[in-house]
């Protein structure tokens, strides 16, 4: 197998550039699929027959639900990447996913909050799913927590790199023991979260917000890699030159 | 349009959703051009003053 | 932040650096042993890049740093039984003969916290004497020490580089070792 | 691997006696937790069948909160003095120190923690015939805390206010500890089978085994950095 | 007198200087709390009738802990580095420099908490209605907490395990305080008069502030000698 | 520990103690200071036991102990600022000019936890020098100081006394003063 593409993917002025040449490529597409999303989940879709209009809080709740789990999975692989081959591009990676997961975790746990509060008369109730999202969100605090308390960059790439690893092994865990957890206690009645019977026209506008936010959160990471990749890099020559023209 | 407006009734949990989720989206867009322009600043004033460390 | 320099060492020298406050020393010493990785350029053992095989590197090296690497309740004597004993076996009577020679037998048993400042660095030295490894790598070792105890870091690297051992130390002023076998770098900040 | 083997030995009696030294110290996650277990009755109500219906939870997060006490000392000492510097420069396997090191923290915390465990749960008015569970279920649950402090503490030594990140780096992680182990607790109480729930402490202890040394050795190594 | 309202102003910038240069440990105990508040359900039951019955006792166990965290802290760094030598050498009254010390640590820790308590007791079922009374007694009961914390953990300067046994001290002390707020809690919750126990707990926070600084003032001399 | 021992010291005098390693030196000067209780005998101070008005007494002296007490999170001009803003009023220009004297300009902005080992005395014995007081007790002041810096040390307490200030300093190495106005006491173990 020809392993050049890794090694020119792991080199930092290389991907600085491309992530610069591939913004907008991801950016506008994204902010069109989000656009069309929007405009069908909230218009063209029809009420659903249980929940009435309520239910199109789905397409901001399920795409940042998504994308927090998404981000997290990225982090943890990028930063398994960076820990093994010791990869300054890896860990920039690593580094940018992390607050835009927490931020999208921080939307789905708050939208699908104003989604319970008519469907269950509360704003919050112990049900799995929700359980292992508030675990996910400590599990970033804790990341960009260690991060931030170690001043050495290398260091916090390092050590942020080992909690990511651990924690995506947790992840599952968690999701699965909290599954089993509330369905032995019995579960309150109001909340029998089961998907709801979906049709075409009101999938279509959801997939079309998957896609959306996907880009949207491939964007973000090309920009803050960027940074990053400079805050590793500074001293480097390359540097100096992309800077100065 | 008001009928658009009210959400069939839910126009108190489904705005505050839309809207919550697109402030995210805009500060996160916000965010992340700072985080780089910053980077970019703190490489740009070392080079400047000649400070290779 | 330490720039165009580079130098080797050979079995049976000792290398003083020296270098005004803030000038890298400590830095330096701390890329030689290992616990920091050099941005660029590498450091070798015997040919071989230091990380590429650590821990056969760390074996042949004793590193004391600013401080002195003690446990606060244990006596001098338990200290360097057990940092000695995870490197090699120790018996008690080299340890006993170790204090003694770096004047440290009047308090071998009395817990380490109530030592003075000096007393202390005596001991950490006497952990570097019986590692028994070709490559002492000393950070300013003779801080806190009387000047008694000057002769004695002087006499002590002395015989580590007759024996054909090395030595690299940070110091501010020059340590009492005998010129032949000498090597000096100064670091200088900027 | 016999230098390996002796060298772990010495840092177990080394630990131990250091223990032994600071007698009193090994109290206190103990008291912590006997502590945590009176506070509840005070703040919730005396009565028996309420306390009974809390004893699981109230056991595991005083268990869990205990041993994260502990586990903040766990390197602190080590690091600061420089120890830990010497354990990566020993030439010899540092997960296998830390293997050590961690047993040994273990055996002088989460085991004193299982014993007490009985006492506290017999005055949340738990019966007698499900104590005998409740210690197994509890000394299993500790060996898995414990390693998994010893990754969360190894990821910061060195930073200042370590104890509270600790807290916040562990707690998420043992999330699945405290539901099987409150679950295990359960159904000792109930007196209904608790094989399930054991049985899974068990996998994550062992799983905790295989991995946790290696990445606190990992860990260790990148804040000495 | 001038001079010492100068010094303690000085001491309060300080020390939010510190803390504002390292933000994020600001979010450490309300992080703790918040995790505690997290890990009841979970090592309990989910049912909301279960939660509200154990709502004032995971509220106050939690505020509590969190509270003991951020103390641990107060005079950790002052006491390594040398400044608190310094304080008690500066001329100045060393009560009053103390005293400027707790008031920024409540400010940094208690208020934060006490502003996170309805968020917590929401989770656990408390109803809307009862938040107001729940802030208002945790802002007082932290008040007090973190003078009595500032006392023991006067007393453990120094000490190797300082943290321990900081709890040890501090948690029989804080026992009235845990009764009386977890009162003032329930009686929130339950919509009945609530002044009977916020006025104890005023009373406790009034005597700590007359009395706490002084006894802290004495510890840390005695821990410097 | 410390016996048989009797001295006063006036102003513009320089009080050099030095002794073996364990004599006793830091303990000498933790008395002095009144951080320690004497066993028997007393200090005092213009003819004062030092207990008696221990507030009056602090309020005129400056003590440096084996560490610097600074904090790592603050910048060296932060770092006095606060520390010496509990004794007087100080300005800033005050500060940085101390800064300067020192040697510390060229990192009187950076967080003290990314300096030297001898960069963070120097900071320290600014702290000192600003702190206007007739008595200095300082334990090993030239510690991690390079060979500039132990001139330094000697300026200022040259400068000391000639304002008609004390300094009681425990050394190893006698420090560069003048012989007029030194006096020296060692201290032995048993
Ligand atoms: C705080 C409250 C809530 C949180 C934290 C939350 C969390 C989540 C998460 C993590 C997902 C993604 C699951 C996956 O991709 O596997 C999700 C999806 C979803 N949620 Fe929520 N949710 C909340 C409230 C609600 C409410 C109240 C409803 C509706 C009654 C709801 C309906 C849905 C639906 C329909 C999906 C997408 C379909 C699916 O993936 O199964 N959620 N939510
Ligand atoms: N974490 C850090 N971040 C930035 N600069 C640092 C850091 N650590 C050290 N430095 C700087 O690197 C330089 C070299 O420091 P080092 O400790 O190696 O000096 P040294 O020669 O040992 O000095 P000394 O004689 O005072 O011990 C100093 O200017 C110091 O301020
Ligand atoms: N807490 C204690 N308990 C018992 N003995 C102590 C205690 N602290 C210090 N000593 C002893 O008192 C003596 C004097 O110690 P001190 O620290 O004053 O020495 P010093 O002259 O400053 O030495 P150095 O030059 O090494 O700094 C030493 O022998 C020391 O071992
Ligand atoms: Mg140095
Ligand atoms: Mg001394």
């Amino acid at each position: 197998m020809d392993w050049t593409w890794f090694h020119r993917f792991g080199s930092p002025p290389h991907l600085y550039g491309l992530a610069g040449r591939l913004v907008p490529w991801f950016a506008w597409p994204a902010a069109l699929a989000i656009a069309a999303g929007l405009y069908g989940g909230l218009v063209l879709a029809p009420p659903d027959y249980q929940q009435g209009d309520g239910f199109r809080i789905i397409y901001v709740h399920a795409p940042s639900a998504w994308l927090s789990l998404m981000a997290y999975t990225w982090m943890a692989v990028a930063a398994a990447i960076g820990l093994v081959w010791r990869m300054k591009v890896a860990h920039a990676m690593a580094a940018s996913c992390a607050p835009i997961g927490a931020w999208f975790t921080v939307a789905a746990l708050c939208t699908g909050m104003l989604w319970g509060k008519p469907m269950w008369g509360t704003y919050w109730v112990w049900d799995p799913r929700l359980t292992a999202e508030l675990v996910l969100l400590f599990l970033y605090l804790g990341y960009l927590g260690l991060r931030s308390a170690i001043e050495d960059p290398q260091r916090a790439d390092r050590a942020s790199a080992v909690l990511a690893v651990v924690g995506v092994v947790n992840v599952p865990i968690v999701r699965y023991s909290v599954e089993w957890w509330n369905s032995i206690h019995q579960a309150p009645s109001v909340m029998k979260f089961g998907k709801p019977t979906i049709s075409w026209p009101m999938l279509t506008p959801l997939l079309i917000m998957f896609v959306g936010f996907t880009l949207l959160f491939l964007a973000l990471v090309l920009v803050r890699v960027r940074g990053e990749i400079l805050r590793r890099e500074r001293q480097a020559r390359w540097v100096s030159e992309v800077i100065a023209a | 349009m008001s009928g658009f407006l009210s959400m069939g009734g839910y126009a108190s949990s489904v705005w505050p959703a839309v809207a919550l989720t697109f402030g995210i989206i805009a500060w996160n867009i916000v965010a992340a051009r700072r985080s780089f322009a910053a980077a970019r600043a703190e490489a740009r004033r070392r080079i400047a003053a000649g400070d290779p460390s | 932040m330490l720039r165009g320099l580079s130098f080797d060492v050979e079995g049976g020298q000792y290398l003083e650096v020296t270098g005004s406050n803030g000038a890298g020393k400590t830095s330096l010493l701390r890329t030689i042993v290992g616990l920091v990785y050099a941005e660029s350029g590498q450091v070798t053992w015997n040919g071989l890049g230091i990380h590429a095989d650590a821990r056969a590197y760390h074996a042949q090296l004793a590193w004391l740093g600013h401080e002195s690497p003690l446990k606060a309740d244990l006596t001098p004597a338990e200290n360097l039984r057990f940092a000695l004993g995870i490197r090699r076996r120790v018996a008690a009577a080299e340890i006993a003969g170790a204090l003694t020679e770096v004047g440290a037998d009047g308090f071998a048993d009395r817990p380490v916290r109530t030592l003075s400042a000096g007393q202390r660095r005596r001991v950490a030295l006497a952990g570097v004497m019986l590692a028994a490894v070709p490559l002492w790598v000393l950070d300013e070792p003779q801080t806190h020490l009387d000047s008694a105890g000057q002769g004695l870091v002087g006499r002590l690297i002395e015989r580590q580089i007759a024996a054909g051992g090395i030595v690299v130390a940070a110091v501010h002023a020059p340590l009492p070792v005998p010129e032949a076998g000498t090597r000096r770098i100064g670091l200088s900040s900027k | 691997m016999s230098g390996t083997w002796q060298a772990a030995r010495l840092v177990v009696e080394r630990d131990l006696r250091l223990a032994f030294r600071n007698r009193g110290q090994l109290l206190h996650p103990l008291l912590f937790f006997a502590i945590v277990a009176t506070l509840f009755p005070l703040a919730l109500s005396p009565e028996p069948s309420r306390l009974r219906d809390v004893a699981p939870g109230v056991l595991w997060i005083g268990a869990l909160l205990a041993s994260l006490l502990a586990v903040e000392f766990l390197y602190r000492e080590d690091a600061q003095d420089g120890t830990l510097e010497q354990f990566a420069l020993s030439g010899r396997s540092l997960t296998w120190l830390l293997f050590a090191k961690t047993a040994t923290h273990w055996l002088l915390s989460g085991l004193p923690l299982a014993l007490m465990s009985p006492i506290a749960a017999y005055a949340l008015a738990v019966p007698p015939a499900a104590l005998p569970g409740i210690v197994a279920a509890v000394s299993i649950g500790t060996i898995a805390l414990s390693l998994l402090g010893a990754v969360s503490a190894a990821l910061t030594i060195g930073i200042r206010r370590g104890g509270a990140l600790l807290s916040l780096l562990t707690l998420p992680l043992a999330v699945p500890l405290l539901i099987f182990g409150a679950q295990a607790t359960a159904r000792a109480i109930e007196g209904s089978d608790m094989a399930a729930p054991l049985y899974f402490l068990a996998a994550f202890a062992v799983l905790g085994v295989t991995l946790a040394p290696l990445a606190a050795a990992a860990a260790v190594r990148i804040s000495l950095e």
